[in-house]
């Protein structure tokens, strides 16, 4: 009898140890999520995939008036057309991708086994472009962006299903890494993303209010209004090392991959509503 | 929530781009001259004759307090004055303070939304002229500096 | 990811061999610059450079070779600050940001 | 690319309901380039005109203090759906963009 329990909790030790993998980002996410909610118990979860207008309503007005016709609109138009444009071997960007228009945005970021790195939205279309012996984007472009766009809004409604599997431990790896690089302080102010957006979320830092980090993948890319151009998560990533006084790395490096591998997980759950429309 | 969602719907209304074509109609000159005015006073004096506006509470301006961002400021003015002729929108400590002028025929209501530049902290006036004078509102808009924008 | 850290420091060496091959390694000042350099070099293979340090340092060279050398070594210093602490804040950081993670 | 106006239009009754967005940068003449640090000339629409079968239903005169990418809306009444609303603007610079549409 005492061998057999014995056996059995041997017999056991592998699933478990398997389902420890998985069950670290979720115990983090379902921290992350609670923290948040009850930082602001009025705000409903759902209501976080609008960033800082889901906790700031003189903001939410303007931005909702904004919304009426966001300038965002004339991306998501290019970025169709770039879609749907036949290339000179008659093969188009959507042949790269299996699934239907609106559930392409949702399959990233995505941790991919065989080239052992996360590989985000951006990363997949310019290697599409490869493989249609094309010139790839660079990331910052206008015609890369505005596909994101297109495809942001064909998702819009979907919601966010970051995965890491358990049988692939390349991918818990990179999503700690890029845990690890949310929650270290960096630069010559020496701040953390997260001693803006979770220790101090909701707070004035000169006139901005600082924005909650669930759901904060959830609406890129999005329309500065500072800018006047559709600006992609990276470079927000970029723009906030900056602020820190820190060196950015380079767009859809490893370090900002991981960095959006372990921020999407965290709005799991959360529908994707982008693009947006940022001040 | 659903504001996101319908912004784009594609039932609207469907249009077309045409090639520039000479423009046919041209209802008025662009009043050039109260654009450059650099006062309020002045610029009103130059679009209506006068700076005499009287206050009314039949026009209603909204404005945000608080500008997230004083380069896109939502401005919309609609009044139940009658008669009315045109809707200015005038920022009083902007260089140039006329910032828009509409020209509102018959038969258009007297109802307009755009969205306006602020340098700093100001009073935004609604100014309205119908066919027995100049009317107006106004209300402070606050302009802050940022850095982040997330 | 230590194996690429190391792979980053041999890189960070080879780079400070360079620079003082190319500099000669003759001045004072030049091996202050090819030091701070190196701390640079290694703040930024440990992912925690500083935004400034590398214009810091490119402002000293540009001082030095318009013979203002007082300016260029303040920057130097500057420079070499920066890329100190942003490795002691790495340092730092390798295990403290764990304390941070919401629970 | 596509126009660089975009219309919505609404009706309800003989009522419609206009949107319009289009892209212009609207400079100021006091910004200066990121880049050569020299200003930016002042470039920005100074009249939006809207027609409704010929009729026109809006003049819109804009300053530069009209925000990048203007947006603009209003309603008129006397619409009825096969209407043509013409949408047009011209810059400082003489440059112009149009855009048709039938009300349905």
């Amino acid at each position: 009898m005492k061998n057999s329990a014995a056996m059995l909790l041997l017999s056991l030790v592998p699933m478990l140890t398997q389902q420890a993998a998985v069950a670290g980002p979720e115990d983090d996410r379902e921290a992350f999520v609670e923290y948040f909610q009850s930082r602001f118990p009025d705000v409903a979860f759902a209501e976080f995939a609008n960033g800082i207008y889901a906790i700031d309503e003189d903001a939410r007005g303007q931005w909702l008036d904004i919304e009426e016709f966001p300038p965002y609109e004339f991306a998501v138009e290019q970025g169709e057309t770039l879609w749907q444009e036949a290339l000179p071997d008659g093969a188009r960007l959507a042949d790269c991708f299996g699934q239907s228009t609106g559930d392409i945005r949702p399959a990233y970021p995505r941790f991919d086994a065989g080239r052992g790195e996360v590989v985000t939205l951006a990363v997949a279309i310019n290697d599409c472009r490869q493989t249609q012996k094309l010139p790839v984007w660079p990331y910052d472009s206008e015609e890369l962006i505005s596909i994101t766009a297109y495809l942001a809004y064909a998702a819009r409604g979907k919601p966010v299903v970051t995965q890491i599997h358990a049988d692939e431990p390349g991918a818990l790896a990179a999503y700690e890494e890029g845990k690890r690089f949310y929650y270290s302080k960096r630069g010559q102010l020496n701040f953390a993303c997260s001693d803006c957006h979770v220790t101090s979320v909701g707070l004035h830092v000169r006139a901005d209010r600082l924005s909650p980090s669930l759901g904060h993948t959830t609406h890129f890319p999005v329309y500065r209004s500072k800018l006047g151009t559709v600006i992609s998560l990276h470079q927000r990533f970029s723009g906030c090392v900056r602020d820190v006084r820190a060196k950015p790395f380079a767009l859809q490096s490893e370090e900002f991959r991981n960095l959006e591998y372990f921020l999407s997980y965290m709005s799991n759950g959360l529908e994707f509503n982008g693009p947006g429309a940022r001040k | 929530m659903d504001v996101g969602r319908r912004l784009l719907l594609k039932a609207g209304v469907a249009f077309a781009a045409l090639a520039a074509l000479p423009r046919t109609l041209l209802a008025a000159a662009w009043p050039e001259k109260a654009f450059a005015a650099t006062e309020a006073g002045a610029a009103m004096s130059t679009l209506f004759g006068t700076n005499q506006a009287t206050p009314s509470a039949e026009i209603k301006l909204k404005v945000p307090e608080i500008a997230e961002n004083g380069a896109v400021v939502p401005v919309t003015i609609s009044t139940t004055l009658e008669n009315v002729e045109s809707i200015s929108i005038v920022v009083e400590h902007n260089p140039r303070p006329l910032a828009a002028s509409f020209e509102i025929p018959a038969g258009t209501l007297p109802n307009v939304s755009s969205r306006i530049k602020m340098g700093e902290t100001s009073d935004v006036i609604a100014v309205v002229k119908t066919d027995t004078g100049i009317y107006s509102t106004s209300k402070q808009v606050k302009v802050t500096i940022g850095g982040c924008g997330g | 990811m230590a194996p690429v850290r190391a792979s980053k420091r041999g890189m960070a060496l080879a780079v400070l061999a360079a620079v003082f091959a190319a500099a000669g390694c003759t001045t004072a000042f030049e091996q202050q610059l090819a030091e701070a350099e190196l701390l640079r070099v290694e703040a930024a293979a440990a992912g925690a450079e500083w935004l400034q340090t590398g214009a810091l340092l490119e402002q000293a060279r540009d001082e030095a070779a318009g013979g203002d050398m007082d300016a260029a070594r303040a920057l130097v210093d500057k420079a070499r600050f920066q890329g100190e602490a942003a490795l002691r804040q790495a340092e730092h950081e390798a295990s403290a940001w764990q304390n941070r993670v919401v629970q | 690319m596509a126009s660089k106006i975009k219309v919505k239009a609404k009706l309800s009754g003989d009522l419609a309901e206009i949107k319009s967005l289009m892209l212009h940068p609207m400079e100021t003449g006091s910004r200066k380039d990121p880049d050569t640090g020299e200003l930016v000339p002042t470039h920005h629409i100074t009249q939006l005109t809207f027609t409704n079968n010929e009729k026109t239903v809006m003049v819109a005169n804009f300053s530069t203090a009209v925000s990048k990418n203007p947006y603009f809306s209003f309603s008129f009444s006397g619409a009825k759906a096969g209407d043509t609303l013409k949408v047009s603007w011209i810059d400082n610079k003489g440059a112009t963009d149009e855009l048709e549409t039938v009300l349905k």
